[in-house]
């Protein structure tokens, strides 16, 4: 089965990092086929910056997203601009208080919404983790990919020095879906 | 105070990036961050109009104004 | 089986070169290329190689140009505006008949144009960019491991034709993240030098139609130049020695070109609908393809990884055979435009946007419901 | 009070600069020290090339031209050609100006044509993503010098001097009222005027390099500033690395295309 | 009846280009164009226009291209080397449509190649020179008197369509010497340009698909830029706000391809044998043309005059008709290969010789011998 | 007696430059300075642009390379990185160099790469017939220049000083034996070194300017040269128009190539 | 009638300029069509330097030469090179003692020779005009564009000052002419 | 006369342009144009060695070798 999903956000939220990770989790360590690709403004900071990722049993071809399966958006845009790409029953993954939802979310989605910036200020003392943490909501949430290789695959792609308050933040996100 | 100058301190929060220039470099600490570290007025009464603020800040998004 | 790494295309394309034999890289940084020359930065010295970033691309490709000359496998990357720089020394790579790699992942041109967004735009201009009659290679590959394997084949080629080669990527590619086997078995073609001289070394001495210039250093003094030029390396622009040149320059190409041309084809044998995309726009063609199938609809894509020189035989022989053939690019139908030479108009349909997105499956499939 | 939105092309702000950036600062500066020459904006011609720095040409409000990678010089040298009355005043950055425009650059010094270049200097390619310049400081570190750059930089100012520019300056972020000052000084000549402004990336600079914010990179320019007197009176070692600051040639010489209006105008149709 | 002047092929373009209006030009020496530069370097001062000779190619283009959005009518010269280094500026002409002209008088390439000699190997570059999808116009004189009006007709195609024009001229051609007769009623375009403005003026703004764009310096201030834009000059890079400019942008030259396009047609009516060829070369195939017509032999000439949009429909028809088109060029075969497109491989002859001579009315005819 | 021949490709000569062209006193000057040197001719590698000059290097019987206008330095730096054991020198115009190849010769000169460049400055174009080039004097003719030239030169030596070159040194062919000692000096520089040589085209440059002859303009040359310590206690009057002759620099700084293999190469391999 | 003509020599000789004075001489002065082409080498001087002149009552189409009814060669190797592409009949100038003519002249062929250089000094006291003379004599020889013509053609190309030279040097070499 | 140094002057006539340089810098006019402008040997004897006109030929037609 093909499965596709979109992060999005603005540039410097690490949405293109997240998608990476999620791509590699599931082409390295899970043995599946996926390929990310990405989106970008020529703006430094500050611009559309979001990336797709699929996933499959098969070999992909089509690269781009035809029509998602999940969506983690964290700006308002990256959840306006994406309604119109997504599965009726997708899953839907925000930061609470940052992304207005009221009203928009189709009847048979799923959407599930944590406090990412807060979770990664608590855990690392700055809102870097953000995305991190929302992924772990992601994984929690779809079991596209396992906790185990988004694990490994962060601590692949994050800084060095960086990692266990990376995985931290994965957990937090982990267990907010798991709670949730 | 006879002769004391008063500024009002115009912050465009619309524009204002929270870089923290201006408050970093405002001498009387008449500015400061607000919560999401944007420009906020601390205490007007501070303020000596030096523009030091209003000189580094990149986004034309504080402006001081002398009362008169 | 190999280890298997995820990569970015750019990456790729930089570990690849690598290991072709890369050892020197000149560059100039631009929006979608620059990782290839931050890897290269990163990788070269690893391996004793060195990297500069030199002042523009002219000072960039004429590094590489001299690097290749005194015996390194060497390579530039750039986009649009910069590979318009390079043209000129281009032909220089290619009259003078050095070895060496020139990547341009596309991005939306005209000029800056839209230097965050993908396209097919510089097809024509890798066929036709420098002035003057000029025989032309150029690869494009469609993902990230095909990208590592054909920049092999890009430096194999190079070496081998002794002539640069022209590396087509387009920003998705550039950018896509993918995992890519590291296989053990890999071919990696070194120069071959005539060492022999009587009397005067003669540099331009042809083996089948290929000069196998010594590299400059190793004890055979010679002259390089951009003029036309005879055996022994110095100018002669006589009328004769002109002709003879240029009739061997394209016979050395046309003489292997099944060496040289590479492709794919996917999808029903015999196919009613032909589909002919290259670069990552063909993995759009090759979705839109299965759908089609399994909706009983006979068609399959034709996929030119080997765009110049372009392997018009084989598409002419299955244009043939099909009743209408798309070629879906995000251009304005530059491919198309090549294929009327030998597809009539009746059968040939373009398919192009040019909106900064890939021409997706849904909109290939109601193109071909338009034309059945 | 100053009035900068006089100047501004307001429905494009917020800029697409990062939060922190120097490039606002200088583009302030650069306001104040035009409206100080009085000049009429529609007899104002700002161009620039490709890079952060050069996007500053879009958001003012005068005649603006964005055009290539390091080649808003030539492009500013016709137009100031085929119309001399209009100021003309370049915008442009250490990568487009000295590396890909380098050869432009000294060029238009040597003719001594009437244009102001201001040249954000910030010591990278921030636009590219953090690949080092002509004058990214050795032993830092750049996308491009994953191990530390080795690469001696240009010292603008000797090479604008060099080239025979008549008026040249340096000045930097950290101090944006001498800046403004110095800026006004090169609209002034009569000629090819370079003011060097040494600015903050902390974005493609400084995070690479230990300087996370806008504040610690505006003040390690400050605690590498000297004016240009005090560096006189400096061994050669003390001065290694450091920003010296002022007006470094300020001179009056025949422009360019006076030159050729005087001369060769003249003679051809005196001698035709 | 006009006076009539002794002049060289370069000469007349230099004195067309004046009588066009010509204001500034922008240079760099290169034989075999350099007294285009010289001429202008003593003829502009003389009606109050500027010359500058600039550090290299890519500083006068764009210079020039400075220089025609503050409102004089300008232009370049150069030959193969230098507009190879002209590519990426001339793309910043076609995307921010600006009006200036290139001269372009050929010889012998790739590289340095021959620089004395004449080849017409740029007129594939001509047309895809520069990265990215763009139209292009092109023309090509074969004579000293129709350069002198073809460089003012490029000109006033470049004035009314806001577009550079590609002159392409052959080191024959520069270096010969004809009379020319300078007649008196020869019409000059001026720009025309939208004035008003309703909130911010709109520099592209529209008519009839061609932005009427005012001059720098006139009171209405405006944006231009390289990046794909609206209206208003900014910075546009939206899928759609692209994808429409693109499509503009070629229809703009499609819609009126009729007053872009010219040739001329001699010999016989209804022909066996067509001979295509252009530029000074055609010269010699209507020599051959003459030759044959006196030997009983019905055979034609077409010469594109405009070289780019190429005048396929016409030739198409007229090739439906005759029963051997040969393609006579100074190179390997580039409009031929052109004509490919919509002239059958059975019908097409290419002639071509790249020996620094113009194939000659003999050889022609030895060729129509051969298959006849 | 010095043995020419034995650095010659004799089967290239008479060599294509007209009677009395300074380049050809300019390439026996380097040949001779070469020579010192000791080195194999097998380590030299000799790369030209294009021009009269720039064809230097096919007569001589080393590893040579003619490229393209203005690119010789940026060729023989890709060259030098492959190959740093080679003896890299550069033949050039003060077209070649200067004009179209201005931002190559700052950015060698401020990397200090090791190559020697060798600047033939005739002030003119003479191999496309005479048009000014950024050396051509003021109010002198050029093809390009039918009413006297206006444009300022560029002092070659300062751009050189302010790029940052490591040795800079002018001679003339008015003075062969000075001309051969200071290359000798420039080649022994372990860094990037210019040697402008200033040098006569009566066919291009003389025949439009009241100087017909080889000798005549070698002596016009000569006329106009002043040594660099003379030139030191004259005023700036009397120095306009001069050609100041001597060493300006001659400095040891760390090699480009070499500063790579200490620095990058070690760290890199240290550090994977 | 076509009438093809042929001046070969190397550079500095003048022969450029000599075929350009014909052209325009029988173009603006005697109302016939023509047209010249060169040929030359990339040395600035001593390399090869010809020029071709078609003069026609028809409109010229091809400005090259076919069969040459005369050819003017100023050096050995102008007059070998183009043996093979002169009429039978054709007229041929060169300069006596610089080109060796003995056995090489087509039987049908008329040769003339005259000192052009010997002439050119003895007129200006220097050898630039030589090409000068030999256009005097190929006017006498050939009698395709009249003296008057060429002498117009002179005044308008050769450099102000040196016209009347110029013309003496022309008279000169036409006399050769006349009376050889 | 002892001491003296004699001088060998070869001049290659196939290489030499004429351009007068050799003994227009020869100082003891040993050598002088011919008929042709070319340079030719005047008188050997008086050649003192100085290798001006070997310096300024640009032609590589001209050498001056010691006579031991
Ligand atoms: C011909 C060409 N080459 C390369 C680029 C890519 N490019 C865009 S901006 C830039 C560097 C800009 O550096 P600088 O001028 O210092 O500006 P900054 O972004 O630092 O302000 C480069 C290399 C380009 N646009 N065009
Ligand atoms: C790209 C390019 N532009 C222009 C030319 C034409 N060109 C050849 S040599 C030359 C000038 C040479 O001047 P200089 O370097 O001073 O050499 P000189 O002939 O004076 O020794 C020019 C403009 C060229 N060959 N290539
Ligand atoms: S004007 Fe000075 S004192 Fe007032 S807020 Fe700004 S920086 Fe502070
Ligand atoms: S300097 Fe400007 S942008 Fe930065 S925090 Fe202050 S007001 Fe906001
Ligand atoms: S990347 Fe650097 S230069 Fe560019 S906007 Fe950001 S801080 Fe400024
Ligand atoms: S044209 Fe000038 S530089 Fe060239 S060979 Fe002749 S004299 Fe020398
Ligand atoms: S060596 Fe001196 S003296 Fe002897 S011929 Fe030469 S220049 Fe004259
Ligand atoms: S200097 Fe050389 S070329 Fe000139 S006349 Fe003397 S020998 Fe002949
Ligand atoms: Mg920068
Ligand atoms: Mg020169």
């Amino acid at each position: 089965m093909r499965y596709e999903i979109i992060f999005s956000g603005i540039g410097g939220q690490g949405m293109i990092l997240c998608g990476k990770i999620a791509a590699e989790a599931a082409s390295i360590y899970e043995k599946k086929h996926s390929v990310q690709t990405v989106y970008y403004g020529p703006e430094s900071r500050g611009g559309i910056a979001e990336s797709y990722v699929i996933i499959s049993d098969e070999p992909v071809d089509y690269p781009k997203i035809t029509r998602a399966h999940a969506l983690v958006a964290m700006s308002q845009s990256g959840l306006d601009r994406h309604l119109a790409h997504i599965h009726e029953n997708a899953v839907i993954i925000t930061e609470t208080g940052k992304v207005v939802t009221e009203g928009r979310i189709p009847r048979r989605a799923s959407l599930s919404a944590g406090a990412f910036t807060e979770e990664s200020i608590r855990i690392m003392a700055r809102p870097l983790a953000a995305n991190i943490v929302a992924l772990g909501l992601f994984s929690a949430k779809t079991q596209m990919i396992s906790p185990e290789a988004c694990k490994k695959a962060i601590r692949h792609n994050v800084p060095a020095g960086t990692e266990e308050k990376n995985i931290a933040a994965f957990d937090a996100g982990y267990q907010l879906g798991i709670n949730g | 105070m006879a002769g004391k100058k008063e500024f009002l301190i115009k912050i465009n929060l619309d524009f204002c990036k929270a870089c923290g220039l201006c408050y970093s470099y405002c001498p009387t600490k008449a500015i400061g961050p607000d919560k999401e570290f944007r420009a906020s007025v601390v205490d007007a009464d501070k303020c000596i109009g030096c523009l030091q603020c209003e000189n580094y800040c990149p986004d034309f998004a504080i402006e001081i104004e002398e009362i008169k | 089986m190999g280890e298997i790494k995820f990569l970015q295309g750019n990456e790729a394309c930089a570990l690849g070169a690598m290991r072709a034999g890369l050892r020197f890289f000149g560059g100039y940084p631009i929006t979608p290329s620059s990782e290839i020359a931050e890897q290269c930065a990163r990788l070269l010295p690893c391996s004793g190689g060195r990297f500069i970033q030199m002042e523009d691309e002219i000072a960039s490709i004429a590094s590489i140009i001299g690097a290749s000359l005194a015996g390194s496998k060497s390579m530039t990357a750039t986009s649009g505006p910069g590979f318009s720089l390079m043209q000129e020394a281009l032909g220089y790579g290619i009259m003078a008949e050095i070895p060496f790699v020139v990547v341009n992942v596309m991005r939306g041109g005209p000029s800056t144009g839209h230097p965050t967004g993908p396209s097919q735009g510089d097809i024509m201009q890798a066929r036709w960019g420098t002035h003057g009659d000029h025989p032309v290679i150029a690869l494009y590959p469609e993902s990230v491991p095909e990208t590592y394997y054909e920049i092999i084949r890009a430096f194999n080629l190079a070496e081998r034709f002794r002539q640069p080669v022209i590396f087509l990527m387009d920003e998705i590619l550039g950018k896509m993240n993918e995992s890519v086997e590291i296989k053990d078995d890999i071919s990696v073609f070194e120069r071959e030098k005539i060492q022999s001289r009587d009397g005067r070394y003669r540099p331009y001495a042809m083996k089948d139609d290929i000069p196998l210039t010594a590299n400059y250093g190793e004890g055979l003094r010679f002259h390089v130049t951009g003029l036309f030029h005879d055996e022994t390396g110095f100018p002669d622009v006589s009328g004769e020695n002109i002709q003879k040149n240029m009739d061997r320059m394209y016979r050395k190409i046309e003489n292997n070109i099944e060496e040289l041309q590479k492709w794919e084809e996917s999808g029903a044998d015999n196919p009613e609908i032909l589909l002919v995309s290259a670069g990552t726009q063909a993995r759009s063609a090759k979705m839109a393809c299965q759908e089609l199938n399994s909706r009983g609809i006979s068609a399959a894509v034709f996929r030119p990884v080997t765009v110049w020189p372009f392997p018009e035989k084989r598409l002419s022989a299955l244009a043939a055979r099909s009743k209408k053939v798309l070629v879906v690019e995000m251009n304005k139908g530059q491919l198309a435009d090549e294929c009327r030479k030998f597809i009539s108009d009746e059968k040939l349909i373009p398919v192009n946007q040019l909106n900064s997105e890939m021409i997706s499956p849904d909109e290939i499939i109601r193109q071909v419901e338009g034309v059945l | 009070m100053f009035d900068y939105a006089e100047y501004l092309r307001l429905d494009k702000l917020p800029h697409i600069w990062c939060y922190g950036c120097g490039n606002g600062i200088i583009l302030k500066g650069a306001i104040r020290a035009i409206d100080k020459m009085g000049w009429e904006k529609d007899s104002v011609m700002a161009v620039s090339g490709i890079g952060c720095s050069s996007r500053a040409t879009g958001y003012l409000d005068f005649n603006s031209l964005h055009t290539l990678h390091g080649r808003a010089i030539p492009f500013a040298t016709g137009i100031k050609m085929a119309k001399p009355e209009l100021n003309v005043i370049v915008f442009t950055g250490d990568g487009d100006a000295t590396a890909i425009g380098g050869n432009h650059f000294i060029h238009a010094a040597r003719r001594n044509i009437n244009l102001t270049v201001i040249l954000f200097n910030n010591n990278i390619y921030g636009m590219t993503g953090g690949q080092y310049s002509p004058t990214t400081p050795k032993g830092y570190f750049a996308s491009t010098a994953p191990y530390g750059h080795i690469d001696p930089s240009f010292d603008i100012v000797e090479l604008a001097l060099g080239a025979g520019a008549t008026f040249v300056a340096r000045s930097t972020v950290a101090n944006p009222r001498e800046m403004e000052k110095v800026i006004h000084e090169g609209l002034k000549n009569k000629g090819f005027s370079l003011i060097e402004v040494v600015s903050n990336c902390h974005e493609r600079f400084g995070k690479r390099n230990k300087m996370k914010s806008p504040y610690e990179m505006i003040e390690w320019i400050r605690s590498r500033s000297v004016s240009k007197v005090k560096a006189e009176s400096m061994e050669a070692e003390e001065r290694e690395g450091k920003i010296i600051t002022g007006i470094f040639r300020q001179e009056t010489r025949p422009e360019y295309v006076e030159t050729y209006d005087e001369l060769v105008l003249k003679k051809a149709r005196g001698g035709i």
